[in-house]
């Protein structure tokens, strides 16, 4: 773990993603030499800082360009996104469609509050219908958006949703998306805040999530759609989604006849 | 001894393969070229021309006036007519043109479907009827209509083969009146600024650029995509222009040599990652290549009106160092001198053009393509405790990659010297004069300006960019009219190196020199900024922002007129 | 029609769109003065130049926040956007995304011709797999993106193909979107470029394009999602998707208490 | 007579509403109060502090020291003790600094558990504790924690109130070395700059509001939201800024009065729709409220650094008017000036603050916030051959919006009369010289610079913006103690009445002033432009870029010692 103090409230779910990853990964097996994470900005966003990896801590709603340049230019590196529901839908959103379109070996955990923490409470592109925010005072009337379900009509490689609350198959999720070798993996991670959201709590996650049955084969679609759908009484987590498709860095010439990358040092 | 030749026509009848073919052989033939196209917004229709100005010394400019118009449409005819010479050869397709008046009218619609089978190579026919007119062996231009379409079959180079012979043999007498330079001598090697910037990058060690498609500037793109097999890099078309220079900072933070390159409208969504890579100390490369402006403006015309937006564009203070080669020679040079730069004080670097230099070609001795990668300076050996943004005397820190031994830490938020967040503001103000210290050592770096004409002028043009080549062809044609008027070309225009451009203005001029400074915008945004720098006081700006390029005789008679 | 001369290619399916919009317009019989027809740059994007109605011709990538800014501003105007698919799906994406959530009410019509056409034929966002163009020598490898799947997981008020080729379809689809109230309507027309898409040609889409049946029920989530799935061997064209979702306008109390819009003249 | 009071403790301890209540007590009992809050980017944690300073007399500034210094953390008393004067109390939680030295440690957290039953309540136990020190009637503090505490339920408000008493019953004999200065007379309106920019945008008849959060601009777009009921608005959250600019583009083409505000980072995301604003001439209104970069910088705390960018920023080349007010007052008035420059103009207008005027709160004159929407110059009777971009003398054109009787027509390319697309280049001309044409009216229109102090000063500082109060606050130090100096500020910063600038600047002094320009940046931004405008030659720059405000102490004593 990092020297530096965490800028997050008490009681944050942020906390959790943190210690969780700790164990992760070493239990993945990972060399934090060739890790590198990735993120916007925002309270989520600040999470690279507070573990010990390569970081590229970047601009509001670029996590995933910054990564999609890192790993085109050096893909032996392990680029892993940790950033927050807003950035990563709301700013960032052009970018996550056409991440999924190219399939880039990038894992996204992605800290879904469904709200604006760091600029203290606004909604985010995941707020719930009617949610009242000092933004939104007569609550959201925008639908929120569901970044599962645009994963698996683009068929990228990996769909899953974890939630803080279960840390063990948080654990599990993420132990999978570091190991992970393939194409573009996007975890929605379930991330009460505390200091902002008062409907989406704690106690509101706990009495919907539901782990995924093991009956559910993720490499059906339709399958995985009608999951990914499903919000309003359960709550499914775990591997929503998987699908074949080759990473974008397997299809590039240029990668195949530099095995080290494109980094050479002179 | 020089001879403008214009070919006229609609998007999509081959004006340009026409031009280029031509432009080939006469070089191919020994002759100086300066060949430009003028192009619409559209694929097709409208009216394109293509200009060939053919010289026995080297050429820098363009020129308004033909002296031999060939058009396939009527609507050239009507609208280059004006701006043909009084002694020009205008030729119309008969199909289209039948009544001009002071035209020839020619069957070349009527002469393509009979040698080539079809009017679509009209092209052929016009570039036939031009060479038929002049002095040189017509083996050159058949040379150059066999490679253009040898990827199309041998039946396809034949036809177009027939029929600019037969357009050849259309012309007998037409062009008795006009006088022709001689051949030889030049170099056959014709190069735009866009392969020059393509080539330079390639040469350099760009391994990855990615950009979002807008004219002129993708057509650097689209050279390095065509040469990315050979050289091994990866060309990605990014969803937008913010993705394209967020990608490249993050290829560049990795480690990789990388690039994008946009206009004007494309480099205003990249004015924050210009700022990210401002504050990251990366070395991010942006080619911009400038059209007339606000908006979407005029898309395929030229302009110089985003420079005082590259100079102060982003958010917050930071160095930066802005390029803005005069030629393609020199597109080639410093393309290689902007990416060293940028790798030398981590910081972003832009090179400017605009659809002028971009697209124009003319004779360049050849350019070493060989790869021959610049120091990308970045340590090996980052040592146990690493730290990213250390404190520097000349703000400059030892830059390691990831997937070393150090981890490499690099932050958006004003951070510490390991590259981690802080709002510390004694640390703030540390990490920013480091910074901007760099800024020392980019001036100490930067190109001082080049002086054309005598040393000891009382008259001196200041230009920047692509109107390099019109000042210049001024500068001789008022000196061979009795003038002492020379030329400062500033290739690099930020920073700027205050005292030495006194100096290089002055020259060995008894006083100040009268200065006039020629730039392709409105408010004479160069001449603001060495004002504000109080490298000048005064001065007569000759400017111009209709989309067409300078040409030397314009500029000549604005500053003989004065 | 308008004065303007065309700057498209001849044999260009723009023309078939243009030309069924007149008639669209006359038999939906809108009021030319309340239609202000809204786009981005492209040679999809002149289409307002060559017609006769308010016109909105803006950046590139960025009809949809002009024409929610139009349709807030004063939402008794009948808001229409022309674009094509580089517009729309590329640079605007996450526009489309947001509007989606938003079920602005405005109607997109966007001129799929699966390319950039004014910047002479780079791949667009729905190119397909392996398509080649002078910047993807190698051919495309990203997969073409699905907006009518993403208009659906939205569940915005309306979502449809259409085909130049099919010109009588195409003009009662335009009707019916012409005249739609709601909220957001998005008509993906498939349009030939001849200059640059020498894959997808006339010949193409008719061999593959099909009218839906009338069995399909386009409240039916599954079976649009299902429809908007299909490409390969027949492409469905008509109503794919209806929603009975409310439009943003209709729910901003501002505009309840200004039945004429917020532009009062002073 | 002045007094600093400061209140220090981490994000989520109610440091904030502890200052608002104290300070808007203090105004009702007739003192003059300047507010300041200094946070961290954070939601918990940290140290954030929150300054009132007191008078007899209208106060402008802030100031380094405190006078009073109460901390509820640890950290509080470690970092800012020193910067507490030598007669200055200083106050500590016992339960957190038990042995400090210099401190008096009373039982802030115990008591708000005995008084209020839980530690939370320990700001208003220190917001007793202060105004027990105070000499002024603590009925003015009950009746604000009553009014603070109103929608939480008469329980929660008696808790509040019993912990302010019980804090004010520690304090006795604290402060009794302390002077205080008389209440009464004060205006007890206490007004920030958000809310004021928020009041002007409202009563001018702004309708619609779309803006993406981000520090410090969020607070105007809340304020806004806030009482869109009220004044009928709609105010949407857009996906990103560039949705927001475009957004308002068509919202002002449609004819509604509409604006944006964000800080550096989104302004540079807004670059592209602000040329698209000029080229469309919309009226279109962005509120810039800057903060330190490059890149994400120092979110939460102030610069000045964003003016070239703001000047030159959009590609192309377009008239525009970048405003600058000084105080929450001016920053009301110059919002609707703004809009109105904006529509009278039909270009874009900027307002430029920064975090330190956006948060400040200081007493106002009551603000005329009755709906009197400014004149948005719109045709009601475009006639027959209504032509959008008509050309005329001046370079405005009669402005039309759909759903009247003519066709309205914007266009990003160049377009013609009509608002065509047009490629013809002597159209492009008159555009382009119709829209620059604008310029001239923009600068007739615009705010001369505002003189403080004697007119035949030989010496003058230069300010824009926000330290409008600290040079001020300079001003009159520096005379008392002898000077003669003056300050001239810049309320509008472009375009520059050139002449009329330079006599303001000589005013009635014998020779040229000796200059000081007051920037919040590093590179003395305003003082390149007047440079560049020919406005001023030379002058010492007094910078400031560590991310805190100026004062008006720093200020008199830079000038004194130099
Ligand atoms: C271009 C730009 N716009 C806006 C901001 C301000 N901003 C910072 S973080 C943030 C939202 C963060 O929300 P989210 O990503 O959900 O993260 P959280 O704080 O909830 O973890 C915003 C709007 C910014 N830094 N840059
Ligand atoms: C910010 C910006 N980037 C790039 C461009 C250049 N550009 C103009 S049109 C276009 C693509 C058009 O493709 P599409 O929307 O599919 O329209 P089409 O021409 O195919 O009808 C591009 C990249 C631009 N005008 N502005
Ligand atoms: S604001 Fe919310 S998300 Fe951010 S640290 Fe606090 S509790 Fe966590
Ligand atoms: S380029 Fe293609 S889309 Fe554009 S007008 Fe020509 S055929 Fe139509
Ligand atoms: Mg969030
Ligand atoms: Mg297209």
């Amino acid at each position: 773990m990092s020297q530096q103090e965490t800028a997050w409230c008490p009681g944050c779910g942020n906390f959790s993603i943190l210690n969780t990853f700790e164990e992760a990964v070493k239990k993945a097996g990972i060399d934090r030499r060739n890790l590198v994470l990735v993120s916007g900005i925002g309270q989520a966003a600040k999470f690279p800082h507070y573990t010990e990896a390569n970081l590229f801590n970047g601009l509001h709603g670029r996590a995933l360009p910054a990564a999609t340049g890192i790993k085109i230019a050096n893909h032996t590196l392990n680029v892993v996104i940790t950033s927050g529901d807003g950035d990563m839908y709301g700013e960032g959103g052009n970018h996550l469609l056409h991440a999924m379109r190219r399939n880039i070996g990038v894992k996204a955990f992605v800290h879904n509050n469904q709200v604006y923490g760091l600029t203290k409470g606004q909604a985010s592109p995941t707020s719930e219908w009617g949610f009242h925010t000092k933004l939104q005072p007569e609550g959201v009337i925008n639908a929120p958006m569901n970044p599962l379900a645009m994963g698996i009509i683009h068929d990228i490689s990996l769909v899953a949703r974890a939630y803080v609350g279960d840390r063990e198959h948080l654990r599990e999720m993420m132990v999978e998306f570091l190991s992970h070798e393939g194409g573009f993996a996007l975890l929605d991670i379930l991330q009460p805040c505390v200091s902002f959201n008062k409907l989406n709590t704690y106690q509101w996650y706990s009495e919907r999530v539901q782990p995924i049955g093991s009956d559910h084969d993720p490499c059906d679609r339709q399958a995985a759609l009608e999951l990914a759908g499903q919000w309003e009484d359960t709550i499914p987590t775990g591997i929503i989604y998987r699908s074949e498709r080759e990473p974008f860095e397997s299809l590039l010439p240029a990668l195949k006849e530099a095995p080290d990358g494109l980094c050479e040092k002179s | 001894m020089d001879i403008n030749v214009r070919i006229a026509g609609e998007a999509g009848q081959g004006i340009e393969t026409a031009g280029e073919v031509l432009a080939q052989a006469l070089a191919d033939a020994g002759l100086y070229v300066f060949a430009a196209k003028s192009y619409m917004s559209r694929i097709r229709g409208g009216l394109n021309w293509y200009d060939i100005r053919i010289s026995d010394q080297a050429l820098f400019s363009g020129k308004e006036n033909s002296d031999i118009l060939l058009s396939l449409t009527a609507e050239g005819i009507k609208t280059l007519q004006g701006k043909a010479g009084s002694q020009a050869v205008v030729i119309a397709d008969k199909a289209t043109a039948e009544n001009s008046s002071g035209c020839n009218c020619l069957d070349i619609s009527g002469t393509a479907k009979t040698a080539g089978g079809s009017k679509i190579m009209a092209n052929m026919v016009a570039a036939g009827v031009v060479f038929g007119m002049l002095p040189y062996d017509i083996e050159a231009l058949s040379q150059q209509i066999r490679q253009a379409f040898d990827s199309k079959g041998e039946e396809m180079v034949k036809k177009n083969l027939k029929c600019a012979e037969s357009g050849a043999e259309l012309t007998k007498g037409l062009s008795d009146k006009l006088l022709f330079p001689q051949s030889g001598g030049a170099d056959s090697f014709l190069c735009s600024g866009t392969e020059a910037v393509g080539m330079g990058a390639l040469s350099a060690g760009v391994k990855f650029a990615s950009a979002y498609p807008m004219t002129p500037a993708t057509g650097v793109i689209t050279y390095l995509a065509k040469h990315a097999r050979e050289y091994g890099i990866v060309v990605e078309q990014a969803e937008d222009e913010i993705a394209a220079v967020n990608m490249v900072c993050g290829a560049t933070f990795a480690g990789a040599c990388a690039l994008t390159a946009t206009s004007g409208g494309g480099f205003a969504l990249m004015a924050e990652g210009l700022s990210l890579s401002g504050m990251m100390e990366l070395p991010v490369f942006i080619v911009l290549s400038q059209r007339p402006g606000p908006a979407t403006g005029l898309p395929t015309r030229t302009a110089q009106q985003d420079l005082r937006f590259a100079v102060h564009g982003g958010h917050g203070e930071f160095p930066r160092a802005i390029f803005a080669p005069g030629t393609p020679e020199e597109a080639f040079k410093l393309t290689r001198k902007a990416l060293a730069t940028a790798h030398t004080f981590q910081s972003p670097a832009i090179l400017m053009m605009d659809q002028f230099l971009a697209d124009y070609v003319t004779n360049t001795a050849p350019l070493n393509t060989a790869y021959r990668p610049i120091d990308k300076q970045i340590t090996t050996s980052p040592g146990e405790d690493y730290r990213r943004y250390k404190i520097t005397e000349n703000g400059v820190s030892p830059r390691a990659v990831p997937g070393g031994d150090a981890l490499v830490k690099a932050d958006s938020d004003e951070h510490d010297a390991e590259g981690h967040i802080t709002e510390n503001l004694s640390i703030r103000i540390e990490q920013h004069d480091k910074r901007m210290r760099k800024e020392k050592g980019i001036i100490e770096d930067s190109i001082a300006p080049m002086r054309y004409g005598p040393q000891d002028a009382q008259e001196l043009i200041i230009n920047w960019g692509s109107s390099y080549g019109p000042c210049r062809e001024a500068v001789d044609t008022l000196n061979e009219r009795g003038h002492g008027i020379a030329m400062l070309h500033f290739a690099q225009v930020w920073p700027l190196k205050t005292e030495e451009i006194k100096k290089a203005i002055q020259g060995d001029a008894p006083s100040w020199p009268e200065l006039t400074c020629v730039e392709g915008n409105s408010t004479a945004q160069f001449a603001g900024l060495l004002k504000e720098q109080g490298i000048i006081d005064s001065r007569k700006p000759l400017l111009k922002y209709n989309g067409m390029p300078f040409t030397g005789i314009e500029i000549a008679e604005a500053i003989e007129s004065d």
